[in-house]
């Protein structure tokens, strides 16, 4: 297999993840939050995708599935609050999410 | 053993009184007496076998291989010397910590383990009648607080030392919050705020010395006498003995930390005053003479100067105080300001004379300021009022109680006859021959204290009667005092005057104490 | 995979087995009581096991996980806490007419990631641990949807871990980079002798961004408070003890394994998170009316404090630790137990003013919130008073005095918030809510009971801690070198 | 020798009586008590008395004892001791305590008589007695007392019990006020006594008295700043008690209380408490000229200060206090010029006519009822004959009217030590001369307004026996009791003095001149009295104080002596004022501000923080992103 320049996986990865961050930080829309939060994640097991290929190890690979597996799991939590929060708020901003907060 | 009994009775006691009066209310009062009682019984057997009998059997408590250190630490001289220690009691507690249940007296402890039992059975008395709701629990608080001040007037173990230290907040902070006057909840914090403060940093110092002293010989323990051996650096010494201070200072109180005593001991029950103004301030002074002179012999004698100046700040600052309230019982409060200023000056004037002033001083306080609380709250009692504009006259409808309080007026302005001269005179001889100038000043609160005391007796028990309109007259603002309030007040009475005219057995108990620390202080 | 080291992970396959027992009651219909039941007697074969188990210990199970003395002590804490949490939470559900059984899958799923947690010394198993927690407190907080907005709660929670768990992820990452493993103890091995690589630090620091994420460490406390008050209140104290316990755990197992110690980039950054989480947490708390959130900010602080006991990554620091986090869960659990007992349908007993005067109202429950309060305090005769002597003894032993310091005084702070809600305790009482009987007379005098230990308890560790001291010291000693 | 114990016991033991079961006894039961403890110890002193002459005491009067002098000890036992300091109850009597003994325990005594009479029906009888034996007992254990520290306890006894009994009738704050003001001058003076204390035990290291007086003259350098300085703390103590300028505005004030209290206590004992001081340490003084000046001074100035006030008083009590306080200057004045055993001699002459003058005028203000201004008084003479004749026997004696009253030989002697004695000179014997026409003047001056003229006020009662035996006691002794000490140039008739000198040394002088001086003083007081009796007698030129009155500045003056030269107004301005307005200031306590701000810091804090928690989602997230960047920052 074609051996891939580390770094630049990383520096990608990097890129995902601060996209994902600035997602997260810029949506108002909770689904949009929860995409970006996917799209974090991904890039950390793109991370830990290319660290594993850096020694040669299956770890990371092994990882990127556990990850994979997370984040499912998580989404779909994520998906039924917000399900919830529509049938009571009917609202898909955070913004509206205050009801709890110092006085 | 006999010591872990005179604590276990009031904490047994205090607890019988609140699991009683669940079920069977009156009955808590006759509990907290008896076991009061009970202790006193101990303590003047004790005392007798002290004073009179065969005299101190000095027991040495110091470790057995002794570590004379050639250092320039004199502490670490004699200790062979006849130990001042009368009785002697240890057992294991949190060994792997070098935490021991550690109880030692000597004449010290004993005076003011005397005086703690004193005053708190004169505080169970006085709020016989005054605590009419959730007895059981009042007299809970009121025995713990007690046993907590005697744990620390005999724990030789410094962790247990800061354990009842601070066993004896709680209670009285609960004391002060639930039975207290109007104003009770922010009085009730800060003088456990304060009093909190101060004991945190101790326990840092306290800490800081244990691992000192661990690194020094290998073994850590908290044990005093053990500690007692070790040698500091001067800037360590210099910053541990400021933790200790602090605590004892706020409790003392030093000006400018004296903020929490007024409102505490104007809004605690009369009880609460009693033993706030009789017992609770001088753990504070116990402390410094027991923990941080001998600890700190260079750092302490380097401070000297500066503690007494204090202590003169705080005698003129607070009479002065004390002669401005129109509020009877923080006039009174104030005064154990000025009073206690009188303390730190003794102690750290490093000498004999002025160290047996001290301890006097410490009790002569205790009775006088304890016992015009028990009149104030009397006089609350009749008049509902701590407001001196609104009494005035009382000497007419309640002759007895303002001849007594005329005597306890006197004994606090140090009048001859009364413990209190005796002790000031002491404090102010001894300390007289090095700080002349100070001892001047502090002599000046002789005419304030004659000030605020002849004014407090002019507003209160002289004058013409408050008019109808201000105080309402009812059936109890005319009575004087009953047979109980004359118990109280009689053996108060009795106590300092003896006091003042024989000293003696008190200065004779203290005296090895006294001489085995001045010994570190020679100049 | 052997059947010592078998034996050794027993207790946490029983507890796996748990959930899987509760789900295949739901499926056979079974009541909430005896789900409640059974879900009790697992977690006493939880107990039963580790106490067989005692003498395989230590053992490793390459790669993921190691059973040692630090693991079984801090599992033991989170089964005791577990025990008394699964009590509380049936009176509160059944109480609550919401179907409460499947909640008993996601408590023991939870507990068994935390338990994972303080078992496991590699990336992956920790990461499959913390998880576990995470994605089970998603739905534990929003369990109950309708009421005091859990929803809203849940998904505050949901979104702030899946981002910390983000950035513990791409922090491992960046560390197996540098490291080449993911095993702790791999990673100390794989760092260059000389100098320490830029990414490996900016792994570290994710990494220490998600650890006090968890544990609501100023500055990433601020879900805390929310999520403390909108969740039901025996799942808040499953989030207050019960995760921030694995978690801690699985800190000090990384440290040690890592001498994290040894860095002071790391040391400086753990310093003044706990000073910043000392002060933030306290100040926060100072005029709080409702008690919940006073009680999240309270626990942002405590936090704080025990990050002092784990500075000096010594012995003492360990033992100290753990001790605090014993003293701290009997009193959180003792507090939050009065908590469930006050609550009514509609709402948690949050606002301070429905206190007043309890203690005389309810003298036990009173005392028992009074005892907690004190203990949080640090006041003697309670286990919060010998926690945090051990604490500051950690610290001062090694010096530490900047953190030592701001410690006391901004406990000093703290005193007064606890005194306020002391105080509330023991106004004068106002005409008491009529309180309807208790539906489950057994359950409810059960948990009344199990407060006053707890009570006795927090008393007994404060002035006779000699056994357990001992026995902390005894199971910490068993580890592998 | 026990019965030293029993002198000052007995008294005490009425007042433990009387205070514990006072209140339950009937009237009678407390005036025996109360005056038969007193009497008692009277006799005793006076048993006292005679076996201190029978041994030899006045066998040293003719001069050729040994001048070690004859004294009795007893040590009553330990009271306490603390390191280098040892203090004990022990009474010593010499010749000198043993005048103030007699004086204490006899006129003490008659005035205890006179009260039964004078105090009847009072609400507070027994108190008033109860206080009265208290303070003989203090007294007299002031003057018996064998170290410094017991003194100083019968010192502030005395103190106490003036307090007392000024404000007896407390209901009226005026003499509350009156009685504060009291106590509170004298502590000035007494904690002035206290350093002293302190500083003579640093450089002695003892406070017994006998042991003091041995080493002192050892120890001192004459005139050494020391000696100076304990001197001068000891005369500020004499100062206070004794209400010597400037602490005298308290005396006048006490005549708030009733006129017993004002004679035993605020004319012949306690007032004098001062000069027993100075007398008892005499050694010391002898060593600092300079305090001896400062004595002397302030004795010359009180006596003119106070005999100007008196003058123009008209509160008859008043004009006895202010005449009080100049005699007591004539006393300081000898003890300044060395003349010790003059100073005593006065003494034992004032105590019987002072005290008579006061209980005299108890008797008329009682008979007028309550009635104070001399100016509403007159005609007693043939209303109230006993009154008048005592009083005029008393006003003769303070007048120093020649060779009939006793006051004539202690004054005389007086007037030549300060001249001719070895520190004295002319301008402190002008001084005592222009006191000596004062006095003569202001004593006519009561004496005609009170009892001639033409009667103002009806007389309600008549004095009963109880009063009058007393006085005409008094009247007696107060006419009689100079004769046992005549001018060396008229008589060689010595027995006080001769009494004294084992004690106190006769000062040196410089000799000649004493019949000029003895002229002088004489016409000195014929002066005084003539001009008395011109102005208030001869009804035509009465017109001429009312023609004084009307010119301003004579006005301004007398309202200026009658206020007591402003003292009251100068300290109330300088001292009381300030104090009150500070502490007034102050009584929120100004550090509570320093806590004030901590918590306002916190709450500030609070606020902020809490800010934070706004509940956003957002912001939240923001908020890790903020930590993140600080934890990297701190990283890299």
């Amino acid at each position: 297999m074609a051996v891939v320049n580390i770094d630049r996986v990383l520096f990608v990865a990097a890129v995902l993840f601060l996209l994902g961050l600035t997602g997260v930080l810029t949506r108002k829309n909770i689904l949009f939050m929860l995409i970006s939060i996917e799209i974090m994640l991904n890039a950390a097991g793109l991370a830990f995708v290319a660290a594993g290929s850096k020694w040669h190890q299956p770890d990371g690979q092994a990882m990127f599935l556990f990850i994979l597996a997370m984040a499912a799991a998580e989404v779909s939590v994520g998906l039924a609050l917000v399900m919830q929060i529509w049938h009571q708020h009917k609202t898909m901003d955070v913004e509206d999410l205050n009801k709890l907060k110092d006085e | 053993m006999i010591l872990v009994w005179i604590i276990g009775l009031l904490l047994c006691g205090g607890i019988l009184c609140w699991l009683t009066d669940t079920w069977k209310a009156g009955y808590a009062k006759w509990i907290a007496l008896a076991s009061v009682v009970a202790d006193g019984l101990i303590i003047s057997a004790l005392l007798v076998h002290f004073v009179t009998g065969t005299g101190p059997q000095a027991v040495s408590p110091y470790p057995a291989p002794q570590v004379t250190t050639p250092s320039a630490e004199p502490h670490a001289a004699s200790p062979h010397a006849a130990t001042p220690w009368l009785i002697d009691y240890r057992n294991t507690w949190i060994p792997s910590f070098g935490i021991s249940l550690r109880l030692s007296m000597d004449g010290l402890s004993l005076i003011l383990l005397s005086l703690t039992i004193f005053l708190g059975l004169l505080a169970v008395l006085s709020s016989w009648k005054e605590i009419s709701e959730r007895t059981g629990f009042f007299y809970f608080n009121l025995l713990w607080t007690l046993a907590g001040i005697a744990g620390v007037f005999l724990a030789t173990d410094l962790f247990l030392f800061y354990f009842f230290w601070e066993v004896m907040l709680v209670p009285m902070y609960l004391l002060i919050l639930i039975w207290g006057d109007s104003n009770r909840r922010y009085a009730a914090y800060k003088f456990f705020l304060f009093t909190q403060a101060g004991g945190l940093l101790m326990l840092l110092a306290i800490l800081a010395l244990y691992f000192i002293h661990g690194r020094q010989s290998g073994t850590y323990t908290f044990d005093y006498f053990a500690i007692l051996q070790s040698t500091l650096s001067p800037t360590a010494a210099r910053w541990i003995m400021l933790g200790f201070l602090a605590a004892f200072a706020v409790k003392l109180p030093v000006v400018p930390l004296h903020n929490w005593l007024p409102d505490a001991h104007s809004e605690a029950p009369t009880a609460g005053s009693i033993v706030l103004a009789g017992l609770l301030l001088k753990t504070g002074a116990y402390g410094i003479i027991r923990f941080v002179l001998p600890f700190f012999p260079q750092a302490s004698t380097a401070i000297a100067p500066w503690a007494m100046l204090a202590g003169v700040i705080s005698i003129v600052y607070g009479a002065l105080l004390a002669f401005a309230q129109t509020d009877l019982k923080r006039l009174i409060a104030y005064t154990s300001v000025s009073h206690m200023g009188f303390v730190l000056l003794g102690i750290f004037a490093m000498q004999e004379t002025a160290m047996q002033g001290v301890v006097i001083q410490l009790i002569a306080h205790g009775i006088s300021t304890g016992a015009l609380f028990a009149i104030a709250g009397m006089i609350k009692e009749r008049l509902h009022t701590r407001e001196l504009a609104r009494m005035g006259g009382l000497q007419t409808s309640m002759p007895a109680m303002g001849n007594l309080a005329m005597v306890f007026a006197m004994a606090s302005l140090g009048l001859p006859l009364f413990g209190n001269f005796i002790a000031e005179f002491l404090i102010l001889l001894g300390a007289f021959p090095q700080y002349a100038t100070l001892v001047v000043i502090a002599s000046t609160a002789l005419v304030f204290s004659a000030l605020y005391c002849l004014r407090m007796m002019m507003r209160v028990f002289f004058g013409p009667a408050a008019p109808p309109t201000i105080t309402p007259p009812t059936a109890s603002a005319q009575q004087d005092i009953d047979s109980r309030e004359w118990i109280i007040l009689g053996l108060l009475c009795v106590g300092i005057v003896l006091l003042g005219l024989y000293p003696q057995p008190v200065m004779d108990l203290a005296k090895e104490t006294i001489q085995q620390l001045t010994l570190n202080f020679r100049i | 995979m052997n059947e010592l080291q078998f034996q050794a992970l027993l207790p946490f396959i029983v507890l796996a087995a748990a959930s899987i027992l509760v789900i295949l009651s739901i499926a056979f219909g079974r009541s909430h009581t005896f789900i409640q039941v059974a879900g009790f007697g697992m977690m006493c074969l939880v107990v039963l096991a580790m106490w067989l188990v005692r003498d395989a210990l230590p053992r490793e199970i390459a790669p993921l996980l190691v059973v040692d003395g630090l693991g079984a002590l801090f599992t033991g804490l989170i089964i005791f806490s577990v025990l008394v949490i699964g009590l509380l939470s049936f009176i509160y559900f059944e109480e609550r007419e919401e179907n409460p059984k499947e909640y008993y899958i996601l408590l023991f799923l939870a507990t068994l990631g935390s338990a994972v947690l303080t078992i496991s010394r590699h990336f992956i198993s920790l990461f499959i641990g913390l998880e576990l927690l995470s994605v089970s407190l998603y739905a534990l907080i929003a369990y109950l949807r309708t009421r005091n907005n859990a929803v809203e709660a849940g998904m505050k929670y949901l979104m702030l871990a899946a981002l910390s768990s983000a950035f513990l992820l791409f922090g491992m990452a960046l560390i197996y980079l540098e490291t080449g493993s993911m095993e702790f103890t791999g990673i100390a091995r794989g760092l260059p002798s000389s100098g320490t690589p830029i990414l490996f630090i900016m792994g570290m620091g994710f990494l220490l961004v998600a650890i006090g994420f968890k544990l609501a460490l100023a500055p990433f406390h601020l879900w805390a408070a929310d999520v403390y008050q909108g969740a039901p209140s025996p799942v808040t104290v499953f989030i207050a003890t019960v995760s921030k316990t694995g978690v801690f755990a699985v800190l000090l197992r990384f440290a040690q394994a890592v001498h994290l110690q040894q860095y002071p980039a790391a040391m400086t950054i753990v310093v003044v998170i706990s000073v910043a989480s000392m002060i933030v947490g306290n100040l926060l708390a100072l005029q709080q009316q409702n008690i919940k959130r006073l009680l999240a900010y309270s626990s942002i602080a405590h936090f704080g404090y025990l990050l002092v006991a784990f500075l000096p990554g010594d012995a003492a620091g360990a033992e100290a630790g753990f001790f605090y986090l014993l003293a701290y869960s009997i009193t959180l659990l003792s507090a939050f137990g009065v908590i469930t007992l006050l609550s009514t349908r509609q709402e948690d007993a949050g606002d301070l003013s429905g206190y007043r005067g309890l203690f005389w109202r309810d003298p036990v429950m009173g005392a028992v919130l009074a005892v907690a309060l004190l203990s949080l305090a640090g006041i003697p005769l309670t286990a919060g008073f010998l926690g945090k002597f051990l604490v500051l003894g950690a610290g001062i032993g090694r010096q530490l005095w900047v953190p030592v310091i701001v410690l006391v005084l901004t406990s000093v702070i703290g005193l007064y918030f606890y005194l306020r809600v002391i105080s509330t305790l023991f106004e004068k009482m106002p005409p008491a809510p009529a309180r309807a009987r208790p539906l489950h007379p057994f359950f409810y005098y059960a948990t009344y009971a199990v407060l006053i230990l707890l009570m006795g308890l927090s008393f007994w560790l404060g002035t006779f801690p000699r056994p357990a001291i001992r026995e902390i010291e005894a199971l910490l000693n068993i580890r592998l070198l | 020798m026990n019965e030293l114990a029993y002198i000052p016991a007995l008294p005490l033991l009425g007042f433990l009586v009387l205070a514990l079961g006072g209140r339950r006894m009937s009237q009678k039961a407390v005036a025996i008590t109360g005056a038969g403890s007193v009497c008692a110890a009277a006799l005793l002193t006076m048993v006292l008395c005679g076996q201190f002459f029978g041994s030899g005491a006045v066998g040293a009067a003719a001069g050729h004892a040994s001048p070690a002098s004859v004294h009795y000890d007893l040590q009553l036992g330990q009271w306490f001791h603390a390191g280098a300091l040892s203090i004990s109850f022990g009474l010593r009597v010499d010749s000198l305590s043993l005048v103030f003994m007699f004086i204490i325990t006899f006129v003490g005594a008659l005035i205890h008589l006179y009260s039964t009479a004078f105090m009847r029906g009072d609400r507070d009888y027994a108190r008033f007695f109860a206080c009265m034996n208290l303070f003989v007992c203090a007294m007299l254990i002031l003057v018996m007392a064998d170290n410094l520290v017991l003194l100083y306890l019968g010192w502030e006894g005395v103190g106490l019990c003036s307090y007392l009994l000024i404000g007896f009738w407390y209901d009226s704050p005026a003499n509350c006020l009156a009685a504060n003001k009291a106590f509170i001058i004298t502590r000035i003076g007494d904690t002035a006594l206290l350093i002293g204390l302190f500083l003579l035990f640093k450089e002695l290291a003892t406070l017994d008295i006998a042991a003091i007086l041995r080493q002192s003259p050892g120890h001192f350098r004459l005139g050494s700043p020391v000696i100076t300085l304990i001197a001068l703390l000891f005369l500020a103590g004499g100062m206070g008690k004794s209400a010597q300028l400037p602490l005298q505005t308290w005396l006048p004030d006490a005549m708030a209380g009733p006129s017993p209290v004002s004679a035993l206590i605020h004319a012949a004992t306690m007032v004098t408490a001062g000069v027993y001081l100075i007398a008892r340490m005499h050694v010391l003084f002898q060593l600092s000229p300079l305090a001896m000046t400062v004595t002397a001074i302030t004795g010359a100035l009180t006596l003119l200060v106070a005999a100007c006030s008196a003058m123009v008083q008209t509160d008859i009590k008043r004009i006895l206090a202010y005449s009080t306080i100049s005699q007591i200057g004539y006393m300081f004045l000898a003890l300044g010029v060395g003349a010790y055993g003059a100073a005593i001699f006065h003494f034992f002459t004032h105590a019987f006519f002072k005290a008579l003058l006061f209980l005299a005028a108890g008797a008329v203000i009682e008979s007028l009822h309550h009635e104070h201004n001399i100016f509403r008084m007159g005609g007693l003479k043939d209303k109230l004959p006993v009154v008048y004749w005592t009083f005029l026997a008393g006003a003769a004696s303070l007048a120093a009217l020649p060779l009939v009253s006793a006051g004539f030989y202690s004054k005389e002697q007086i007037l030549w030590y300060a001249w001719r004695a070895a520190n004295g000179g002319t301008a402190l014997w002008l001084a005592a001369l222009a006191g000596a026409v004062i006095t003569a003047f202001y004593s006519t001056r009561l004496l005609l307004v009170v009892f001639w003229g033409e009667a103002k006020t009806s007389v309600s009662s008549r004095p009963g026996r109880l009063i009058t035996i007393p006085l005409i006691i008094l009247a007696f002794l107060s006419l009689t009791a100079g004769f046992v000490e005549w001018p060396h140039n008229l008589l060689p008739v010595h027995l006080f003095s001769g009494f004294l000198q084992s004690v106190l040394p006769a000062p040196a002088t410089r000799s000649g001149g004493e019949t000029i001086g003895q002229l002088l003083a004489v016409m000195a007081t014929l002066a005084g009295i003539g001009v008395g009796y011109q102005l208030y007698h001869r009804q035509p030129e009465i017109g001429i104080i009312t023609r004084w009155q009307q010119r301003p500045l004579a006005a301004a003056i007398r309202n200026f002596l009658f206020g007591g030269w402003g003292f009251d107004r100068l300290y109330d301005t300088l001292f009381v004022r300030p104090l009150v307005s500070i502490t007034r200031l102050n009584r929120a306590d100004i550090f509570d501000q320093l806590y004030v701000a901590v918590v306002r810091a916190a709450r500030t804090g609070h606020r902020l923080l809490s800010a934070s928690q706004n509940g956003s989602l957002r912001w939240y997230a923001v908020g890790v992103l903020m930590g993140i960047l600080f934890i990297l920052t701190l990283l890299l």
